[in-house]
């Protein structure tokens, strides 16, 4: 075995500088987490300040590594896969899902049948409002607004009573199997989630009153951490963070997937109104108007939705899809969610890689956050709305 | 009030301690009630009940229970840590806004000690929570403590200008520093006919004046959006978060006592201390020390609705604010109020 | 858009003969496969090259095949602007796997190449920050070999159940 | 201020009716530490936002763990992470008590098996108070932990000392060098099980 002893590079400290007055100062290293409220989990920062002014953030990840890849290859049936690839994004497990269900459908060639197609979408459009709702009301909360977190979470209970009723958990749902559903949708599914529509439109207007254009919030997240859209695609950032510095690239509409190109809906991206192109509260605003889109969609998608269906009809027997290798992407909440899978002829994976939107979105922290100050740091954290499960996997 | 009680006490230094145990006794009692309100408030703000379950009816027993549950907690004191600083540092904190409540008229009958220059002592001796604040940020030897420190050094500071200028502009208008003769001179109605007397309807500007000191009172009670020197999201728990047990508690206490003090100057400022809104309807000392307590209850309560309603301001903005808005609006503001003096 | 047969002509044409090779008749799109030495230069020209423009590194991936006893990289490139996919993939022998980093050509190979590290041991000359980043930096072997033996025991705490 | 890390000799009727009243004021107040580690946060955020509100008991975070009187264990421990639990741990200031939520901190629940860099059970570093099962649980189910906790404080006297208990860990250096003692040893923390017909319960008693 191969032994490595390695550390962490020395950090090194800008000299003491005189004052003037017989003072003097020096950098101070701060270290943010893992335990932080509002690191949005276990991730960790050490923060080079000089005042209160950050002069080097370097993310430190990796303290909720649960193997998810050797999991993958230990499994002995594709769709054990499933459970685990929930727990990657726990507040987007049916994205999740979704994703890994098309990658081996699309490798295993399976065509499902409208029903399920109409299904999924449906979850995973509901699955992004409340995802959106967890990310809104936690910046809100690093922003210091305890209330609108509440509020959102009212709201996203609403959307788990429907998750539950179909598939009997709140938040990890093992419900998308490859090639179907766990089990059909209970009768008054459409009458459910339609009076969720309803009520929810409402509501997006209210969160915008309480906070999207509170005064004190478009000052402390206007002109704070601006990310270029060059940069982002370099940084291979993508989903609303790349949206909010004005990209207009949608997986659903850019590279469809699914049954997305039956459905009218706008990409929604960030104009700068508050302050520069890209700044948190770009980030945070095309987050609040994807959930008026969500719900375009969810409408769209109920009123298409075919009553008939056996929604396990596709459901392989044995999965043993040929020997090959697929990377297949899909838009979460938060982005990109790219599964690379490799098979060889067992029912085993040989290899599954997931290529995390929040990994990737988090590696362009240290770019974007030189020269903030320690509470705009967590303003920056919280609008890139990272799920730490899913960055460090 | 003295003279009631020196005639069936002997005189002397037990008048004296009873005279200084009331106030504290009122902030006891205040803060025990204030802490269950900030978190039913809070609750019913946020869709929920907030405390049900401690003492029965509605949780009342919530705070007491928060309390004797604090005493019992160890209390540690970190290795590193200067411990006599660290722990001087909440009793300070606490002595600062308990001596100030010695100036403050609770009702016709009651004020601790006739201070001629009560407001000038109110706004010296507050000043020692900002040493106590940096004592204990600097002693816990903890980087985010420090932070927070420094914060509350630079925004108490600041924040004092526009504090001093608006009340220098009510004393511009009453020409004395007293507390109580300054809510003797809001008796009866005078503006209108109907409206009471109180100082805040004496001109436009004297509203101008309530907000801006209702502002920079919020910060100088480190209240949101000013809650700067604690904000939990980012700095954890600022000074306080080396701090365990009852000398958190203590400095807890003195966050509403603070919130009870400037609310209690507010009311004497503006709206006429103990004097019934009503003119000689249910006046007299008693109902006095009611109307006093439910004027500053009202502005705490509006101070806790802004905590569960607004975010919180950034350092710099925070400065911003206070040096390019409050401090040229409330000199502009003293101006005026002279003027409006000269010419009625 | 262009097919993976026309950029492996242009490739070709541009850095020679032996150093690519394609695969194709699989069952999900078709790969090239290219000299690991050469893999800084060919993402270089396929991030500038007017026409290629491949300005979006979806995805950066380590395998390990013990069949052949290699470990290779898999690089899943897009082009924004064009909208064409490419599979690049390098290939190296396990006892001595290097190969040179693109991390000064896309930016989100940065922390994909350091979890390849973590994870199988392939190490990136040229990476200016080349540490383990999901597993703690004393941790012993890379966990996503095929042939890996977890410790027993990492700092006193028990590692298997 | 710390007046009850002490043990008292014999008990009488003063002694047990303050501490009666002293158990009261723990019960009615357990005040958690914000702080979360995987799925089971997002429950917890969930327990202790407007449908099933926390605070109804009293309950409220915050942030430091010196205020802090329970730490939940909201997820997966990872071995990188389990070094820092400890040092919060011990970071908090007795009485403390310590609630483990959801099957991976109970046991490494789905990762027991192939989760190398999982810890299995976050019960080898610190002491554990009460054990919630679920993956993840509901909030329901966290709720019934706390009333669980809330009966075992009321059950403490001030004869044996008040929510001390014997560390786990033993021989630490700073939170770099950890030495647990075998699982076998920590058990007698296990007495607030929970009684749900879960399996992870039933598995770990099993030993599997």
């Amino acid at each position: 075995m191969t032994k490595v002893n390695q550390k962490g590079p020395e950090v090194t400290l800008s000299p003491p500088v005189d004052a003037g007055n017989g003072l003097k100062t020096q950098e101070m290293v701060v270290n943010m987490g893992p335990q932080h409220p509002s690191t949005h989990g276990v991730l960790r920062m050490e923060l080079t300040l000089n005042g209160e002014i950050v002069t080097k953030a370097v993310p430190h990840i990796g303290y909720l590594h649960r193997c998810f890849e050797k999991h993958c290859e230990a499994m002995n049936d594709y769709n054990k896969v499933v459970p685990y690839v929930d727990r990657m994004d726990y507040v987007a497990a049916m994205n999740n899902e979704v994703g890994y269900a098309i990658a081996m459908e699309r490798l295993m060639d399976i065509k499902v049948n409208d029903r399920v197609e109409y299904i999924r979408v449906i979850m995973s459009e509901l699955q992004r409002i409340a995802s959106h709702l967890l990310a809104l009301g936690t910046f809100g909360l690093d922003i210091g607004a305890f209330t609108p977190f509440l509020y959102c979470f009212i709201e996203r209970e609403k959307v788990l009573d429907i998750f539950e009723k179909a598939s009997g958990a709140r938040l990890l749902y093992n419900y998308i199997w490859i090639g179907g559903l766990m089990n059909d949708v209970p009768a008054d599914f459409k009458t459910d989630t339609a009076a969720f529509v309803k009520s929810f439109r409402p509501k997006i207007k209210e969160l915008n009153d309480l906070l999207s254009h509170n005064k004190i919030f478009i000052d402390r997240t206007a002109n704070v951490g601006v990310l270029p859209g060059k940069v982002a695609i370099n940084y291979g950032v993508s989903g609303p963070s790349l949206r909010g510095s004005g990209v207009e690239w949608d997986l659903r509409k850019d590279d469809p997937y699914s049954i997305y190109d039956r459905f009218e809906f706008d990409v929604i991206v960030g104009k700068g109104e508050m302050g520069t192109l890209g700044d948190c509260w770009d980030r945070y605003i095309v987050r609040v108007w994807e959930m008026e889109e969500s719900l375009k969609i969810i409408e769209q998608a109920l009123d298409q939705m075919p009553d008939e269906g056996d929604v396990q009809e596709a459901i392989p027997k044995k999965i043993r899809p040929p020997a090959g290798e697929i990377y297949c992407r899909t838009e979460t909440p938060r982005g990109e969610l790219g599964y690379y899978i490799i098979t060889d002829k067992s029912t085993t994976p040989f290899r599954v890689k997931a290529r995390a939107p929040s990994f990737v979105n988090l590696s362009v922290l240290p770019a974007i956050s030189v020269g903030a100050m320690v509470a705009d740091m967590v303003a920056i954290i919280g609008s890139i709305d990272i799920v730490l499960g899913e960055v460090d996997r | 009030m003295q003279q009631f009680l020196e005639s069936f006490l002997p005189a002397g230094p037990l008048v004296v301690f009873v005279f200084s145990i009331i106030p504290l006794m009122i902030i006891l009692v205040y803060a025990l009630f204030a802490i269950w309100l900030e978190r039913k408030v809070a609750g019913h703000i946020q869709d929920r009940l907030g405390p049900m379950e401690t003492g029965g009816w509605h949780g009342w027993a919530q705070t007491l229970a928060d309390l004797v549950k604090m005493i019992q907690k160890e209390d540690i004191v970190p290795a590193k840590a200067d411990r006599f600083l660290f722990k001087m540092a909440p009793f300070i904190a606490f002595a600062a806004s308990y001596g100030a409540f010695v100036a403050i008229p609770f009702s016709s009958g009651y004020i601790g000690s006739m201070i001629d220059v009560g407001v000038f002592y109110i706004v010296a001796i507050t000043s020692l929570l900002s040493v106590s604040i940096i004592m204990a940020g600097w002693a816990s030897n903890n980087k985010w403590s420090l932070l927070g420190a420094m914060r509350t050094a630079a925004q108490t500071v600041s924040y004092e200008v526009p504090v001093v200028v608006t009340i220098l502009s009510v004393i511009i208008v009453t020409g004395t520093l007293n507390l109580m003769e300054i809510t003797e001179m809001q008796t009866g109605n005078a503006f209108l006919g109907f409206l009471p007397s109180w100082l805040i309807f004496h001109s436009p500007f004297m509203v101008i004046a309530f907000v801006l000191f209702f502002i920079a009172s919020l910060a100088e009670a480190h209240r949101v959006p000013f809650d700067l020197p604690e904000s939990e999201s980012e700095l954890v728990g600022g000074y306080q978060t080396e701090y365990s047990g009852m000398r958190w508690g203590l400095f807890m206490l003195t966050e509403y006592a603070d919130m009870l003090l400037l609310s209690l100057v507010g009311a004497t400022l503006f709206f006429g201390g103990w004097n019934s809104p009503f003119g000689s309807f249910m006046d007299g000392p008693v109902w006095g020390a009611f109307w006093m307590l439910l004027k500053g209850m009202v502005l705490v309560f509006v101070m806790m609705w802004l905590r569960w309603t607004l975010p919180r301001l950034r350092v710099d903005q925070l400065m911003n604010l206070c040096w390019k808005y409050l401090i040229p609006l409330s000199f502009v503001n003293l101006v005026l109020i002279a003027l409006w003096e000269m010419i009625f | 858009m262009k097919t993976a047969e026309e950029l492996y002509r242009i490739l070709t044409d541009k850095f020679g003969e032996g150093v690519f090779e394609l695969k194709q008749d699989q069952p999900v799109g078709p790969w090239i496969i290219v000299k690991a030495e050469k893999i800084r230069d060919v993402a270089k020209f396929l991030r500038d090259e007017p026409g290629l423009r491949f300005d979006s590194l979806m995805c950066l991936s380590g395998v390990h095949y013990p069949k052949e006893n290699t470990l290779g990289v898999t690089y899943h490139l897009f082009s924004t602007s064009e909208k064409h996919k490419l599979t690049l993939k390098a290939q190296m022998p396990e006892d001595d796997a290097h190969l040179p980093t693109v991390e000064q050509v896309w930016k989100t190979a940065d922390w994909h190449e350091r979890e390849a590290y973590d994870m199988f041991g392939i190490r990136f000359d040229g990476h200016p920050d080349h540490r383990r980043i999901l597993c703690p930096d004393d941790w012993e072997g890379y966990p996503l070999r095929k042939d890996y033996q977890v410790q027993e025991v990492y700092r006193g705490m028990k590692v298997e159940y | 201020m710390g007046l009850l890390d002490k043990k008292y000799q014999d008990s009488n009727i003063i002694i047990v009716s303050l501490e009666k009243a002293l158990n009261w004021a723990r019960k009615s107040s357990i005040w958690y530490m914000q702080f979360g580690l995987a799925c089971c946060a997002i429950e917890m955020m969930a327990t202790a936002a407007s449908r099933y509100d926390f605070d109804r008991f009293g309950i409220i975070p915050r942030s430091s763990p010196r205020q802090a009187d329970v730490m939940i264990v909201a997820g997966t421990v990872t071995l990188k992470m389990a070094t820092r639990i400890k040092r919060l741990y011990e970071q908090m200031s007795e009485p403390r008590y310590v609630i483990s939520m959801g099957s991976c901190s109970n046991c490494g629940g789905p990762y027991w098996e192939h989760g190398y860099h999982v810890l299995k059970g976050v019960d080898r570093v610190v002491p554990v108070d009460v054990y919630v099962p679920g993956c993840p649980p509901r909030p329901e189910a966290l709720l019934q932990g706390f009333l669980h906790l809330r009966d075992k404080i009321m059950k403490e006297n001030l004869v044996d000392g008040i929510g001390i208990k014997e560390p786990v860990v033993i021989h630490d250096k700073g939170g770099d060098d950890i030495q647990v003692k075998s699982v076998d040893e920590t058990d007698e923390h296990k007495t607030a099980q929970i009684e749900f017909p879960q399996q992870d319960v039933a598995r770990k008693k099993e030993g599997a």
